[in-house]
């Protein structure tokens, strides 16, 4: 049984269909991309999958648990945790402040927490900064630390949202080995990105969705030399590294 | 029966007047997203400012709009620039700037009581050409001024409906009310825009004002009452919505006034925060409101 | 940093007032005063202040206390805000760190309702010139002294007024109404017009408090016009006088008489506010500068110069507290608690200064209240200039001479 | 005591030194006045730290606090006068009335955005203000509407909690103000308080690291709600007479959250420190300017709150902490050395 199977999900804002009829699977211990250019509506299934949204039809489950529709909070319970595009630390706390307020997820104790925490830190080499308040950090830092949080809830799905967005190609590059640590403990990803750099380089599937509808999916190198795939981002201001 | 239609008219007369002092408000909030809590002593301010004008002058009590209107723009402008902004800039990044709201109520506080010692503790009230002229209609009767008062307020409602519509400026206050940091990269001037907002808010406090004189008193804290119905008013209305604020301001004025035929007026008060708590539970933005926007 | 700034000066106050208790022995008496400085009631409270300052500057101008060597009299004033919990602690204040001799105040019910209590606790005299509520002298204290008339009298002169003018006009009353502000004094007045209005046989046809704090009373006025009745009766503040009279003018409300009960309707600023809309209306007051009294044009004309206003009731109770105090220290002979209680329990000041009071004596009864206080009513009615007079009407034996009282008043 | 091993010495010597001094500070100060002041101070910092829960951690302004004190204040004196109920069990039943109204209010407000719900505790504050005003008995009690409520004197009686003395109400109120201290000490250092301030910053991020962020808004409230009528009590019992604008009108609501923001908000020590700047201020300025210029105290009043808001927007705990700080470390190196 697959880790998170998507099935016949659409959602509709008014009269636009953002999600069209969308069916994905992760597999554990997988890393799956989601692609497209931009607009397709890759970050609304996103949205779906992590309860930010209602899919107006289909089914989501994890693990066989049905999770459409269900709450963010409920959702994490279950094991999957999101990340933001937008980062959203908890500017005036200290970064260990932060993951703690992740690891509180599956303890009730702040010395546990703590600890793991700590841990969590370490595994993210963001540890000298654990006392650090949110708002000094460098952009790239605070994107480690978003990840930090929600690597602290101990969930076995991942998704992050654009996590390199805004990041320089140099800030990638160090980003990726991190992406491919937590999911070496164990942690199944799926990555919504508009740099197909990255993706490329860590998913072993991918998923490209334009105008709401998969237009493709499998393995990413293939992927990108199917022809609906290249019309798709035809004409599109798509550069490997537009920041 | 012609007690109730009676009742009912001078509910809507009345109302649209409170409309009228919330409309400042909601305008303030809809932009900046403060909540003003001087609000109502820039009322107090503007009704002294229209009663010396009438009384000195002794013309027309509406003539004073001329005068008072743009008297409190200046006043508004200015104490944004001078006193809020510098509060304001510290707290940019928040999206509803708490100290603001503090400090707006230390303003209050200072104009109240600076007014206790300038003019006393002494009711006044202007004697003007409407002052107690009645209209009569099938043996109901209608103060005239507040007739007056519901047109100017229609017509205020309409001319910043025009002005956020349409206006350059109008569409400016519109962007940055709806996005901050986007309507700064887009050339406009966030703090002057502010400015000139808060000058309207108080502006329209000022209309609000020549519109009371002529048949209400004034003093110190002649503002206190009407603050705490205008919150009410914005909030049933939908915070930011200029139709919402005069339109919740007629309900409150109904309320009240055909309310209290049936029980006793200090239930009335009552039931208009009943009502208010209602509207919260069921339609949490307001009855004009947009979902965005709680 | 900026705490300094500000802990230094307040110490230095705080160390000031203690050292000032310390020097102010033998030759001074210390009368503490609690009244609304600030707040809605200040203009009242403020009438009261200037009126003790011009009695106590008399006194000592006149020698003093002759009884104590002719000390002074030295005022203290606190302001209450109408707020019971800064009465009660400002009466605390005076008595244990000022050590005042007597407190006098202060105007708000709800604020000497609670005072009085502490200066009760302490066995020190508190004389209460002006506060209605009967229960504030109804509580067996020891320490309390009230000069000025209570709640029930004040309503029950509304009623014989009332029933002495259908007499007299014979003009029969049938339905009254009562309209009043929702507040401790208010809805007081009402519970007594209740009673009265049985006993009485009228028909009560509508009995409607209302927000003290409300901005507008149109609705009340269209249902006190829906129900039609011969009288009025209403205790009101001033901004809700205000607004009712106007509003009462404008929507032609007919009746044969309006009965107010002083506070708002007696302020100052009332009939300057309102002009003709209050002509022929009634109002109850403990005093009135047209009343026929010995020394009370002298007196009046002095207050004037200095504070550019006529006496009020406010006022010449006040004035009057002063007198009566010096009357106390007199006879006590020293400045003991219980001699100054005795001596106030003891008080039979007729005449004098205290002569400007309607009533002209001041006598205790067991529970401290002063057996003669009464009250008079007058009538609003605009004069040759335009502006609008108080004229004393009832009891008939202090009726203004010559004047001709309009009852019912006509239609508008 | 685990939970104090990572707090300084000097710090926990400084508050120990802070305590003392306050316990003992009725064997020297003797006046009822300097007492009462005393007394006010900490019922105000005590009320603020019981707002702080909602108004500080949870990250929304409530302004209408006083509709607790009052409802505390009239669950225990009603039950009090009419089935001779000792207050100190009184209080405890008032404080689960509140915390119950707090829920209901809380229930759809706390979802909204931060100006809605300031706005909507107002109205509740005021609503219920006039409900009380228009009720002259309620069952078997006798609410007695604007009139208020009056206990009588008994004299020096802890059942009855009343004292002829300031001194126990002092040493009452002390001890409940470090206790809700304590409390908030504690709270801070919780799951609860962790996804509080979590909450009341970014709530969506928050949400999505498993919070469900109005739960705990509304244990929050309910905390809050609940320590808030105690406080009514305590006041209701220090005054002995009270009627509804005087214990539930909005000048309570708007101290409290004026002391929170002055001292700094969502910390332990800002409503202390601000209570101990705000009130004396207000008292002083009204003993020695009240009679000689109506309002100018008010005016002063509303000038420190300008003032302190644009030169320390974030309370002044921040730099006297800074400053305590300095102090402290200069002991430390002088004690090393």
């Amino acid at each position: 049984m697959a880790l998170l199977e998507v099935k016949g999900v659409t959602k509709q804002f008014g009269g636009l269909t953002a999600v069209n009829n969308v069916d994905m699977e992760v597999q554990e211990g997988q890393i799956v991309g989601i692609i497209g250019p931009n607009g397709a509506g890759k970050t609304t299934l996103f949205s779906c999958i992590a309860g930010s949204h209602v899919p107006t039809k289909g089914s989501i489950k994890f693990n066989g648990t049905e999770i459409a529709g269900k709450r963010p909070y409920d959702i994490c319970k279950l094991g999957v945790t999101r990340t933001f595009q937008v980062v959203k630390p908890f500017a005036n706390k200290t970064v260990l402040y932060n993951t703690t307020v992740g690891a509180f997820a599956k303890t009730n104790r702040l010395d546990v927490a703590e600890e793991k925490a700590m841990e969590v830190l370490k595994l993210i080499d963001l540890y000298d900064k654990k006392d650090v308040p949110a708002k000094n950090l460098t952009l790239p830092e605070r994107k480690r630390l978003e990840l930090a949080r929600a690597l602290a809830t101990e969930p076995k799905l991942l998704l992050l949202d654009e996590v390199m967005a805004g990041l320089r190609p140099s800030e990638v590059a160090e980003m990726l080995p991190v992406i491919r640590k937590i999911n070496s403990v164990g942690v199944s990803i799926v990555i919504v990105e508009h740099i197909m750099q990255a993706i490329m380089n860590l998913s072993e599937q991918v998923y490209v969705i334009n105008f709401g509808k998969k237009i493709a999916e499998g393995d990413p190198h293939k992927v990108v030399a199917e022809e609906e795939v290249i019309k798709a981002y035809l004409g599109d201001e798509y550069v490997a590294n537009s920041h | 029966m012609i007690g109730y239609i009676e009742s009912v008219i001078n509910g809507i007369l009345m109302g649209s007047i409170y409309g009228l002092t919330a409309v400042g408000l909601t305008l303030i909030f809809g932009v900046m997203k403060v909540v003003n809590f001087a609000h109502g002593s820039i009322l107090m301010v503007g009704m002294f400012a229209a009663y010396w004008f009438i009384t000195l002058t002794g013309v027309n009590p509406y003539l004073a709009l001329v005068v008072v209107v743009p008297l409190l723009y200046f006043f508004g402008y200015y104490m944004q620039k001078i006193v809020i902004k510098p509060i304001f800039e510290a707290e940019k990044h928040v999206r509803e700037p708490i100290t603001v709201i503090i400090v707006t109520t230390g303003i209050w506080y200072v104009l109240d009581n600076l007014a206790l010692l300038v003019f006393g503790a002494e009711f006044r009230v202007a004697q003007t050409s409407v002052t107690g002229k009645m209209v009569e209609v099938a043996e109901m009767y209608f103060p005239l001024a507040k007739i007056i008062g519901t047109g100017i307020t229609l017509l205020l409602g309409v001319y910043l409906y025009w002005f956020l519509k349409h206006s350059r400026m109008g569409k400016a206050v519109r962007a940055t009310s709806l996005d901050r940091e986007a309507a700064t990269l887009m050339g406009i001037k966030q703090s002057r825009i502010y400015n000139i907002v808060f000058g309207m808010g108080c502006a329209c406090c000022g209309v609000a004002a020549c519109v009371l004189v002529p048949f209400y008193y004034v003093y110190p804290t002649v503002g206190v009452p009407f603050d705490i119905k205008a919150f009410v008013i914005v909030v049933l209305g939908g915070l930011g919505s200029i139709p919402g604020a005069i339109l919740g301001g007629v309900i409150i004025g109904i309320i009240e006034t055909v309310g209290a035929q049936f029980m006793a007026a200090t239930w009335t008060e009552m039931l208009i925060y009943a009502f208010f708590l209602v509207v919260l539970f069921v339609k949490p933005s307001g009855l004009f409101g947009l979902r965005q926007d709680y | 940093m900026n705490l300094k700034k500000f802990i230094v000066p307040a110490v230095v106050l705080a160390m000031g007032t203690a050292s000032f208790s310390a020097y102010a022995a033998e030759k001074v008496v210390k009368i503490g005063n609690i009244l609304p400085l600030s707040g809605p009631s200040a203009s009242v409270g403020i009438q009261g202040k200037q009126a003790r300052e011009m009695a106590v500057d008399e006194i000592n101008k006149a020698g003093g206390i002759k009884a104590l060597g002719g000390a002074k009299l030295k005022l203290l004033f606190a302001d209450s805000k109408g707020d019971p919990t800064t009465g009660v602690t400002e009466t605390e204040r005076f008595i244990s760190t000022e050590k005042v001799s007597i407190v006098t105040g202060a105007w708000n019910s709800s604020v000497t309702y609670p005072s009085t209590q502490v200066a009760e606790r302490y066995g020190v005299p508190f004389v209460v010139p002006v506060s209605v509520r009967d229960t504030i002298t109804e509580r067996g204290f020891k320490n309390v002294f009230r000069i000025a008339a209570k709640d029930s009298w004040w309503t029950r002169d509304q009623f014989r007024f009332l029933s002495d003018m259908q007499k007299e006009f014979k003009t029969p009353i049938k339905k009254v109404a009562f309209v009043y502000e929702n507040g401790d004094w208010g809805t007081g007045f009402a519970e007594k017009w209740r009673e009265l209005a049985k006993a009485a046989g009228y028909q009560v046809v509508l009995d409607e408090p209302y927000p003290s704090t409300a901005s507008d009373l149109t609705p009340v006025v269209l249902k006190l016009k829906r129900s039609n009745p011969d009288v009025v009766f209403m205790t009101s503040n001033a901004a809700d006088a205000i607004l009712l009279t106007k509003t009462m003018t404008d929507l032609k409300v007919n009746v044969k008489a309006i009965v107010t009960s002083g506070g708002g309707h007696a302020d100052p600023s009332y009939l300057a506010a309102v002009g003709k809309s209050a002509e022929y209306l009634f109002d109850i007051v403990e005093w009135e500068t047209d009343l026929n009294r010995p020394g009370l044009k002298e007196t009046n004309e002095k207050f004037k110069k200095l504070y550019g206003y006529n006496l009020t009731g406010e006022a010449v109770d006040a004035y009057a507290s002063m007198y009566l105090v010096k009357d106390v220290l007199e006879r006590a002979k020293s400045t003991d608690p219980n001699a100054l209680r005795a001596a106030l329990a003891s008080t039979n000041l007729c005449g004098g200064k205290t002569g400007l009071l309607a009533y002209n004596c001041i006598q205790f009864d067991q529970t401290g209240q002063n057996r003669n206080a009464s009250l008079v009513i007058v009538q609003v009615r605009s004069g040759k200039d335009g502006k609008m007079e108080r004229i004393t009407v009832w009891p008939k034996n202090v009726r203004r001479a010559g004047y001709k009282v309009v009852f019912p008043q006509p239609n508008k | 005591m685990k939970f104090l091993s990572n707090v300084p010495t000097t710090h926990k010597v400084f508050a120990a030194l802070v305590l003392a001094v306050l316990y003992a500070l009725p064997l020297f100060v003797t006046s009822p006045v300097m007492l009462q002041i005393f007394i006010l101070i900490f019922f105000y910092a005590y009320l603020t730290s019981s707002w702080n829960f909602v108004g500080g951690f949870a990250g929304v302004l409530p302004l209408g606090h006083s509709a607790f004190v009052g409802l505390g204040a009239y669950t225990s004196t009603l039950l009090y006068l009419t089935y001779n109920i000792s207050p100190w069990i009184g209080m405890i039943a008032g404080g689960i009335v509140a915390a119950a109204f707090g829920l209901l209010i809380g229930l759809p407000t706390l979802k909204l955005r931060g100006a809605y719900f300031a706005l909507a505790t107002i109205a509740f504050a005021e609503g219920l203000r006039v409900l009380v005003e228009n009720i002259e008995k309620l069952g078997s009690f006798e609410v007695r509407g604007p009139k208020g409520l009056l206990i009588n004197l008994v004299g020096n009686s802890f059942r009855d909690f009343q004292f002829l003395s300031k001194v126990p109400y002092y040493y009452i109120i002390l001890t409940m103000l470090v206790l809700v201290l304590i409390l908030t000490f504690f709270m801070m250092r919780s799951k609860v308080g962790y996804y509080l301030a979590a909450g009341g910053e970014e709530p969506e991020a928050a949400e999505a690291l498993g919070i469900k962020v109005s739960k705990y808004k509304l244990i929050a409230m309910a905390i809050s709600c609940f320590l808030t009528a105690l406080g009514g009590t305590f006041y209701a019992q220090l005054v002995l007479y009270f009627y509804p604008k005087s214990i539930m009108g909005l000048d309570m609501s708007y101290e409290i959250a004026f002391i929170a923001l002055i001292g700094g908000r969502s910390t332990i020590l800002g409503p202390v420190l601000g209570a101990f700047l705000l009130r004396p201020v207000g008292e002083l300025t009204r003993i020695y300017l009240g009679d000689t210029l109506p309002g100018l105290h008010l005016i002063i009043f509303g000038l420190v709150l300008i003032i302190v808001m644009r030169y320390q927007p974030r309370g002044l705990v921040e730099p006297v902490s800074k400053w305590l700080t300095a102090i402290f470390d200069r002991i430390e190196n002088r004690r090393r050395a």
